[in-house]
């Protein structure tokens, strides 16, 4: 795993050890959805949904430099919450990096225990999306 | 005695999930309409049968067979007086609600449904009140038919009245709905259907825990309902059917108990109702939730339901004070159940938030989605009710709602 | 270590019933086939869930909800495990055995079966496994062949090979015959049958509480089981079937929790196995099946099929002496059950003097009465064992056959 | 209810008082059974047999002087000795007093509780017959 995505996922988890109560970790993940920018209504197209959330959740991508980046949104708070952390691992990250990362760093947040099936299964729709978008910009840097 | 004389304290020790801690806070539960919590006496029983007198019942010579046969029919007795059912031969124990349910739609469906013939359910059913008559319709090419209901979610009865005509062959319908707590007529339904001689089911799941159910007096033809919504164990229930009708019907699933006789020329069923209960039965669950019965019957009825309707009447006057909040299913006639949404706040993140003060609330469509979709909404906040809740319980849901809105808005 | 080093009383420790008094004397239980005492760890984990955490599971969104989903998820990738499926999706919850071979006439079959086809079924099947057949033919117009037994209560596989050919649509059959004990050479069996591009489903209900089950290495297309005959709680079984073979089955019941999204105009179904798991499902008995499991796998199996093959000798040895007594059911390869007539008296006369004594067996036809019909006789009298059986309860039991020969004769 | 089958009914009641145990319970219903006289062969024709019951049991009814008699047997020497127990009741009785009669005494001989479904369905099912066939000699007589 790319050192850079392992470390923030590390910090992430730390982060998380603060706190005792589900109760802190809810309101931190909250705090988080509220400051993620605010995704232009233009881009909430039925093209950006993510299918299998079962809150609205919307996706969209740059590549610059050979790096991606993430915007997205949803009408949970919490989701957002979840968004933002995803993101702090992944933006600025190679496609290939992406790939090959397993992203299960929000099991050892103690979040997953507390979140219904319903929403886990959003989660990992999230995940699933991002990791095929970077798919899509690795095969493409590779065919070129 | 009143409904303030009730003495809930003494009730709540009678359940021991009720002194739980969550999160180190004290368990507030208002998830009833997903699930009763269980008295004592229903967690002794199953221990008693599992420890003293497990065994297979019906075909056997020995003590403990003779010991768990007795038990397990003396439940049917049971149900049959708790419902007021003319005999304990019109008591069928499926595994809940559910099954009852497709139990009717297969088996009497089958026979009596034909093509172009039409099923009347409800706009506020529940899936496993959807589902069954949807695979049934398609099966034969008949029609659904969906009574309409009004902004409060009651049924408009002169709709559900415009609906019935020679080709309607049967009508399912809801008592209490567990989305938007409406209570409905159901009969005066029934009696109306009875006219053009239509055979109406009752879907008793909510019901059972909250009314005095009499399926004589009601007239119903069927009723379904789970063991686990009225303090029993999971895994259990009962569809009660008029006698004549289950005689007629043909059986639904085939294996041991629900025979007479098996050759591999000729098979014969057994009488009613165990023709339908093939297989070994659920022995322990249906035993357990015969003590849940008796725990039921010992309470007094009128108290319970004022208790229960002051409750409801309290926690709708301290929301509606909410100025974010809106109440979905405002029926006049209303049991156990509060729906609301909150202006631009996400239900799920509302009833995690809940969670984290330890209480429980379900959030969502219900199984109810046709429901929501009348109201245009993706789902509600649901607090659900029964006797073992109290009014300092609905202030700290009140107080959590606000701070959910604080929080979140 | 040999099975003589298996220390069975410890064992019997484990299961508080085995030290009930019945009529004051010490129970012995030899109607295990019929179903399973359970250990304290299975009665423990009921009074934990109804004490703790029950609560509605999978759409949940607070503590006990989640509590209960994941324990309850868990068992499904036990149950996988146990009997080594390729993925925990391909297990299905049911009722138990019947309900899981039902389901799949029903679904599978009401699809894949069309007049003239024929289904074979063994001459010892249950009448689980006979019943379900018969209906599914008789609604389809296709034929039940019935593959026959010899003398000894074997499968003639010569026979069966005949029977093979292309109107050939699904076999089902008995892995260990619960009236004779036979165990069917199943693997060998759907070899055959997959020649032909024939289904299989084995009807493993006595199996799994005597073999090391192996779906993958058996190959078989579909398996049912049931709790309560493998120590876990009355009212849960499993279904197991192959990933694709479920993926093309229509729903089985309709209701909540096996759909993905409702309206009135177009429903559409969850992914297996939930689509066919309609309802709430029996949450406190699938978790408390899974203490079972726990049980069962912390058991060395290689012990238990020793310490079981050689009670079994030893009971056939001793019985074999008494004159008057004719054991019904001698294949080569046997486990379980001894089943046996006596000369000129009454099974269930001999059973209840048995029963005096506290010594429980079972007679009559154990829901085979085709393979009765097939031995001429109306019924057995039927020891059936399990790994916490003595050899001095056998020796009770020989001692009682030859006293009620004694008192009958 | 007749004072002679009542009086025969608590004797019974009273001869199984005697009896602590189920053991000794079954072996005096046994010991009954064996000395049931034997009925002829060519009674146990395929109309006399009771329907109903597990075990075979064929009966059959001699009318003199106003008075019932039953003849019965089956394959289950337990059977008989219910059998038994119920002629002692029933036979020699006007037709009027045994359709009259509730002949539930056996329930309070403690027997019930031992008696598996089958078996106890087999045992009103022979009731039912006796009761029947005294149905018919009363009518008879009636239009007589
Ligand atoms: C061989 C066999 N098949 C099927 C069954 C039916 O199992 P259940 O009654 O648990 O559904 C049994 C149990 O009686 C059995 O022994
Ligand atoms: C109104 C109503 N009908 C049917 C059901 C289904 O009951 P079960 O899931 O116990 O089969 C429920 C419970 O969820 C219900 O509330």
């Amino acid at each position: 795993m790319n050192q850079a995505i392992k470390d923030i996922e590390q910090e992430i988890i730390d982060d998380f050890k603060l706190f005792d109560e589900w109760a802190e970790k809810y309101e931190y993940v909250i705090e988080l959805g509220r400051k993620l920018p605010i995704m232009d209504d233009t881009l909430k197209t039925d093209s950006n949904k993510i299918k299998g959330c079962q809150s609205s959740v919307w996706m969209t991508t740059k590549f610059t430099d050979g790096r991606i980046y993430f915007e997205a949104d949803s009408d949970s708070t919490f989701v957002k919450g979840l968004i933002a952390l995803l993101m702090k691992v992944m933006n600025g990250q190679k496609p290939e990096d992406i790939v090959a990362a397993p992203l299960d760093f929000i099991n050892q947040t103690g979040l997953t225990t507390h979140i219904a099936q319903t929403r886990s299964n959003g989660l990992m729709a999230m995940i699933k999306q991002m990791k095929l978008y970077a798919l899509g910009y690795q095969m493409k840097a590779e065919t070129h | 005695m009143t409904a303030t004389d009730f003495d809930v304290e003494s009730i709540r020790k009678d359940f021991p999930i009720l002194s739980q801690k969550v999160y180190g806070k004290p368990l507030i539960y208002f998830d009833n309409a997903a699930t009763s919590q269980k008295p004592q006496a229903v967690i002794d029983s199953l221990v008693k049968y599992y420890s003293e007198y497990n065994a297979n019942i019906h075909r056997g010579v020995h003590y403990l067979s003779q010991k768990a046969s007795i038990a397990y029919d003396d439940v049917r007795t049971k149900v049959q007086r708790f419902v007021n059912a003319e005999t304990d031969k019109e008591i069928v124990f499926v595994r809940g609600t559910t099954e009852g349910i497709n139990l009717v739609a297969s088996s009497y469906g089958r026979k009596n449904i034909a093509a172009g013939d039409e099923v009347l359910i409800s706009a506020m059913e529940h899936h496993s009140n959807i589902v069954p008559w949807q695979l049934l319709c398609e099966e034969k090419g008949a029609i659904l038919k969906i009574i309409p209901m009004n902004d409060k979610g009651e049924i408009i009865f002169e709709e559900f009245e415009k609906l019935l005509n020679a080709r309607t062959k049967f009508i399912s319908i809801v008592y209490i709905s567990n989305s938007l707590g409406t209570i409905n007529p159901v009969k005066k339904i029934i009696a109306k259907a009875h006219e053009y001689g239509i055979p109406v089911l009752v879907d008793a799941a909510q019901a059972v825990a909250h009314l005095q159910v009499d399926v004589q007096d009601l007239d119903c033809d069927f009723m379904a309902f789970s063991s686990h919504k009225m303090l029993g164990p999971t895994g259990t229930g009962v569809l009660y059917g008029k006698m004549k009708l289950l005689e007629d019907m043909p059986p639904y699933q085939g294996g041991g108990d629900m025979i007479r006789s098996v050759s591999f020329e000729k098979t014969t069923y057994n009488d009613v109702p165990f023709k339908f209960e093939a297989g070994t039965p659920n022995v322990a669950d249906v035993i357990a939730f015969g003590a849940a019965i008796d725990y039921l019957s010992n309470l007094n009825h009128a108290t319970i339901e004022s208790y229960e309707k002051e409750l409801l009447n309290y926690v709708t006057e301290q929301l509606s004070e909410i100025k974010e909040l809106k109440i979905i299913g405002t029926a006049k006639d209303k049991a156990g159940v509060v729906s609301f949404i909150l202006e631009g706040i996400n239900a799920m993140d509302a009833g995690m938030y809940l969670d984290t003060l330890g209480i429980a609330v379900r959030t969502g469509q219900h199984c109810t989605e046709p429901a929501m979709d009348f109201f245009k909404i993706p789902g509600t906040i649901r607090a659900s009710f029964l006797f073992y809740n109290t009014k300092d319980e609905i202030d700290a849901l009140v107080e959590g709602v606000k701070k959910a809105i604080k929080l979140l808005k």
